[in-house]
């Protein structure tokens, strides 16, 4: 795959395609979307730049040792975040009555705990679809 | 044959399926009975309860916020099984131990 | 009062262990083995509290998030499900201590914390799908113990382990899909899927829609059918269990078959209900199937040569017991099936480690070359010898207790033919377990004379070995500890059936 | 029973998906290819979620996101929307991790047809 084309495109519209990635975990609450779609997006960017660029150079973009953090870090987080309902007094993954800022209606900004989880569901889906197809491409 | 034996079984239960759809609650009513206060409860009270104007995000990261636990470990035993069976090995120094042993 | 979280700790503290250990940078080796004990031994002592607990005050429901039973998602806390967990961790605890040696010789080194990393979230699943009271929970805790499940297995890497996974796999995705369905159409006339609440509706919309629930429950038995090696769709089990690394196996027969059955007794009963299961006939079928696994499972055991397949094929014929247990649909019966669950879990876990134990020291697997291992191996003979008169059901072992329950319930329930098949089956288990045991002991392997000699084995092994007959024999000697408790328990299952 | 074409083109998505379901399971069973096994699981799995998603279905009813602006509508179920997008990710875990076990079998067999391997596999236990 040594394509000047495809190489040139590809690096004009990966920053596109990741901004729309974040736009759709940011947005998971408001619009339909979410971790997993926008994850989903934001991984099928770097796919790309692997498919255009060889694994070397993709795997340069997002190293094992950083993707392997990611992805015990993204469930540790809602781990935790379970965990403030607990100490507020309440069971597990409460979200209102533990004291997450509720914000106003229709603003990014609001509903408590659901971004932040969309946020750690987006990093994980994204690095685990990479990691999943880097792991595929490595073994031939 | 064993295709034949196959094909016909599987025709058979085709036809046992598709014979038990006239029985299931037609697709679309507003009155089925999946279409319930549960539903209803999600509808009305989700932006007062989450905040959330996006339904369904409400219901996978708040109401039911363990299942989506549940399915980021899935990913997460996906990709440890995966990576336990072709996966290079990440634990670099270890394999050179062995070979300065060996 | 925060002993009510004990689930969520225990839970969530396998969990967060489970992913953190992909991060370990130092080489596998002493601190990380004492870390995992130690985790194990955390959480172990929150389940005993959690017993404790539940037997001193009563079962109590905990919902998540703070909202009702049926918007959130629910975990029913009994007695029978709290024992379950202690069982459930007692022995991936002493199975996990007797891997730490034995795994050196079957899978690679670097391997090790893959394999640890499954194991824990293969215990993660297996304690919530027992907890769970919500039909779409259980679902993707059943995903997660799946795939641990095939994974632990294909680790191995060998030719035939591959294809056995491969196998083990394919009929494992076909049962989810199978179950999702069931799970779809049954939430398709009720609309919920916490299982109290599935129950309060069913009884209404049973009359309206019949073929939904008899569809529903179709799927769902031929799914955990599958999962859990019912006659006919047993072939992926003695491929997967004997070619499996020994822990495996033995957490595999063990406990994981273990957590799908008592999945299907809560959708049997919880879910469903005991009148409308009698009444759509499906427990007359389930009989039959079970009575054709206790043969059957038996009668492939017998010409099995390799001694691991023995076991896997025996674990078939005992899934039978527990599935007539569960099809009784009496109180008995389903006390029995819930006993024979835990005796089983015991020993079948003695007998798979100390197979494996022979194999990690001698290399045999075949059992027409057992003659005179019991002087070479004694302790681990002996082991393996509570685990064989617990499978035939001597007097004493916990084995008998079983099958004694089993008998009294297929008489309560007005079913003597079924006793013969017990009977008939206990028979078949004595003709192919106590040949191995009489060439053990008895006979002279040509050129070895009969010399008793210390069990070369390490001491993790033989201690875990042990402690597992131990508990075997335990509950032989005082079935009333894990009886009680599980009759505490049953009307939780049974008689809750509203309507109708 | 007489045919009701109406029965049927009200029902159709339920008729889809059985016939989906017994496709999916015919490519399973039927086909030596592991890979093409692989894709009938994956024609299953599909079944079910149009299953679902068609239990969820209000005609005329619009998707279930909250618009402060316009006010009362009618919403879709979203429930069995939220619990599908559970199974997708299911779905993909399980197909990732057969895909591997693939890789694996082709290294160690040469081949991914089913009936090539049980041959080499009995010439191998007649050795």
């Amino acid at each position: 795959m040594d394509d000047l084309f495809v190489k040139v495109t590809t690096k004009m519209i990966l920053p596109f395609i990741q901004i729309y990635g974040i736009y759709v975990i940011i947005h998971g609450h408001l619009s339909p979307g979410g971790g997993f779609s926008g994850g989903a997006i934001f991984a099928a960017s770097i796919v790309l730049y692997t498919l255009a660029y060889g694994l070397h150079k993709g795997q340069k973009r997002m190293p094992h040792s950083i993707s392997s953090k990611v992805e015990t870090g993204g469930i540790l987080f809602y781990i935790g975040i379970g965990f403030v309902g607990i100490l507020a007094g309440y069971p597990f993954l409460t979200n209102k009555a533990a004291g997450f800022p509720m914000g106003e209606l229709g603003k990014v900004m609001s509903a408590g705990l659901i971004p932040m989880v969309t946020v750690a569901i987006g990093l994980k889906v994204m690095s685990t679809i990479v990691t999943l197809f880097h792991t595929m491409l490595e073994e031939d | 044959m064993n295709k034949l034996f196959t094909f016909l079984v599987l025709g058979g239960l085709l036809v046992v399926l598709l014979a038990s759809i006239s029985e299931l609650p037609p697709m679309g009513e507003m009155d089925n009975p999946s279409y319930n206060e549960i539903a209803n409860y999600y509808i009305d009270n989700s932006a007062e309860d989450t905040g959330s104007t996006n339904i369904i995000a409400a219901i996978i990261t708040d109401y039911r916020a363990f299942d989506t636990l549940g399915e980021t470990t899935v990913l997460f035993t996906g990709i440890a099984a995966v990576v336990s069976l072709i996966g290079v090995t990440h634990h670099k120094d270890k394999k050179k131990e062995e070979e300065n042993h060996g | 009062m925060s002993s009510l979280h004990f689930p969520v700790y225990i839970l969530m503290l396998l969990l967060a262990f489970a992913v953190t250990i992909p991060l370990h940078k130092k080489p596998y080796g002493r601190k990380f083995q004492v870390l995992m004990l130690s985790v194990l031994g955390v959480s172990w002592v929150m389940a005993l509290l959690e017993l404790l607990k539940v037997l001193w005050d009563a079962p109590y429901s905990y919902t998540f998030g703070n909202y009702e039973r049926g918007i959130g998602i629910e975990f029913l806390v009994d007695e029978f499900s709290a024992l379950m967990t202690l069982v459930v961790l007692t022995l991936s605890v002493l199975i996990i201590i007797y891997a730490l040696r034995d795994l050196e010789h079957e899978i690679e080194s670097s391997r090790m914390y893959s394999y640890f990393t499954l194991v824990f979230l293969m215990i993660f699943s297996m304690i919530g799908m027992i907890f769970t009271n919500d039909m779409f929970n259980l679902y993707v805790f059943m995903e997660i113990l799946s795939l641990t499940s095939v994974a632990i297995i294909a680790i191995k890497k060998k030719k035939d382990t591959l294809m056995a996974s491969m196998k083990y796999l394919m009929m494992g995705a076909i049962a989810s899909v199978t179950i999702l369905m069931g799970i779809a159409l049954i939430y398709m006339v009720t609309g919920a899927l916490n299982m109290s609440e599935i129950n309060l509706e069913i009884s209404r919309v049973w009359a309206l829609y019949p073929r939904n629930i008899l569809l529903a429950m179709g799927f769902m038995l031929t799914g955990f059918g599958i999962k859990a090696a019912i006659f006919p769709l047993h072939n992926w089990l003695p491929d997967a269990h004997s070619s499996a690394p020994t822990p495996s196996s033995a957490l595999l027969s063990g406990l994981v078959v273990k957590a799908y059955v008592f999945a299907i007794a809560k959708i049997m009963y919880r879910v469903i209900g005991e009148n409308i299961s009698v009444n759509i006939g499906i427990t007359n079928y389930i009989i039959i199937f079970a009575v054709m696994s206790m043969i059957m499972g038996s009668v492939f055991a017998l010409t099995q040569r390799d001694i691991k397949r023995r076991l896997a094929y025996s674990s078939v014929s005992q899934i039978g017991y527990i599935f007539l247990g569960l099809a009784l649909a009496s109180e008995l019966g389903f006390s029995a099936a819930l006993f024979h669950v835990i005796s089983h879990a015991f020993m079948k876990s003695a007998l798979f480690l100390s197979a494996g134990a022979i194999i990690y020291k001698t290399g045999i697997r075949d059992v027409k070359k057992l003659d005179g291992i019991g002087y070479e191996m004694p302790i681990t003979m002996t082991v393996f010898s509570v685990g064989v008169l617990g499978m035939i059901g001597i007097p004493g072992t916990s084995g008998f207790m079983s099958k004694w329950y089993l008998g009294l319930a297929v008489l309560d329930a007005g079913h003597p033919e079924l006793l013969a098949v017990i009977l008939i089956s206990s028979f078949l288990n004595a003709l192919y377990y106590l040949p191995i045991i009489i060439s053990a002991f008895l006979r002279e392997r040509p050129g070895k004379p009969l010399v008793m000699h210390r069990d070369k084995l390490p001491r993790t092994m033989k201690v875990s070995m042990v402690i597992v007959a131990l508990g075997s024999i335990l509950i032989g000697l005082f079935p009333h500890l894990v009886m009680d408790i599980i009759q505490r328990a049953v009307p939780t299952f049974i008689g809750i059936n509203l309507g109708l | 029973m007489k045919l009701d074409l109406s029965l049927i083109a009200n029902n159709i998505n339920y008729i889809g998906a059985m016939v989906l379901f017994i496709i999916g399971l015919y490519t399973v069973l039927t086909h030596s290819n592991l890979i093409k096994k692989i894709i009938g699981i994956n024609i299953m799995e599909t079944s079910i979620f149009l299953f679902f998603v068609s239990i969820g279905y209000v005609k005329g009813a619009v998707a279930p996101i909250l618009d402060p602006s316009t006010g009362e509508k009618i919403f879709v179920n979203p429930l069995p929307a939220a619990m599908i997008l559970t199974g997708i990710v299911v779905a993909v875990s399980i197909t990732a991790f057969s895909l591997s076990i693939i890789i694996k079998i082709h290294e160690a067999y040469g081949t991914i047809e089913l009936d090539e391997i049980m041959k080499i596999r009995s010439v191998e236990v007649d050795e």
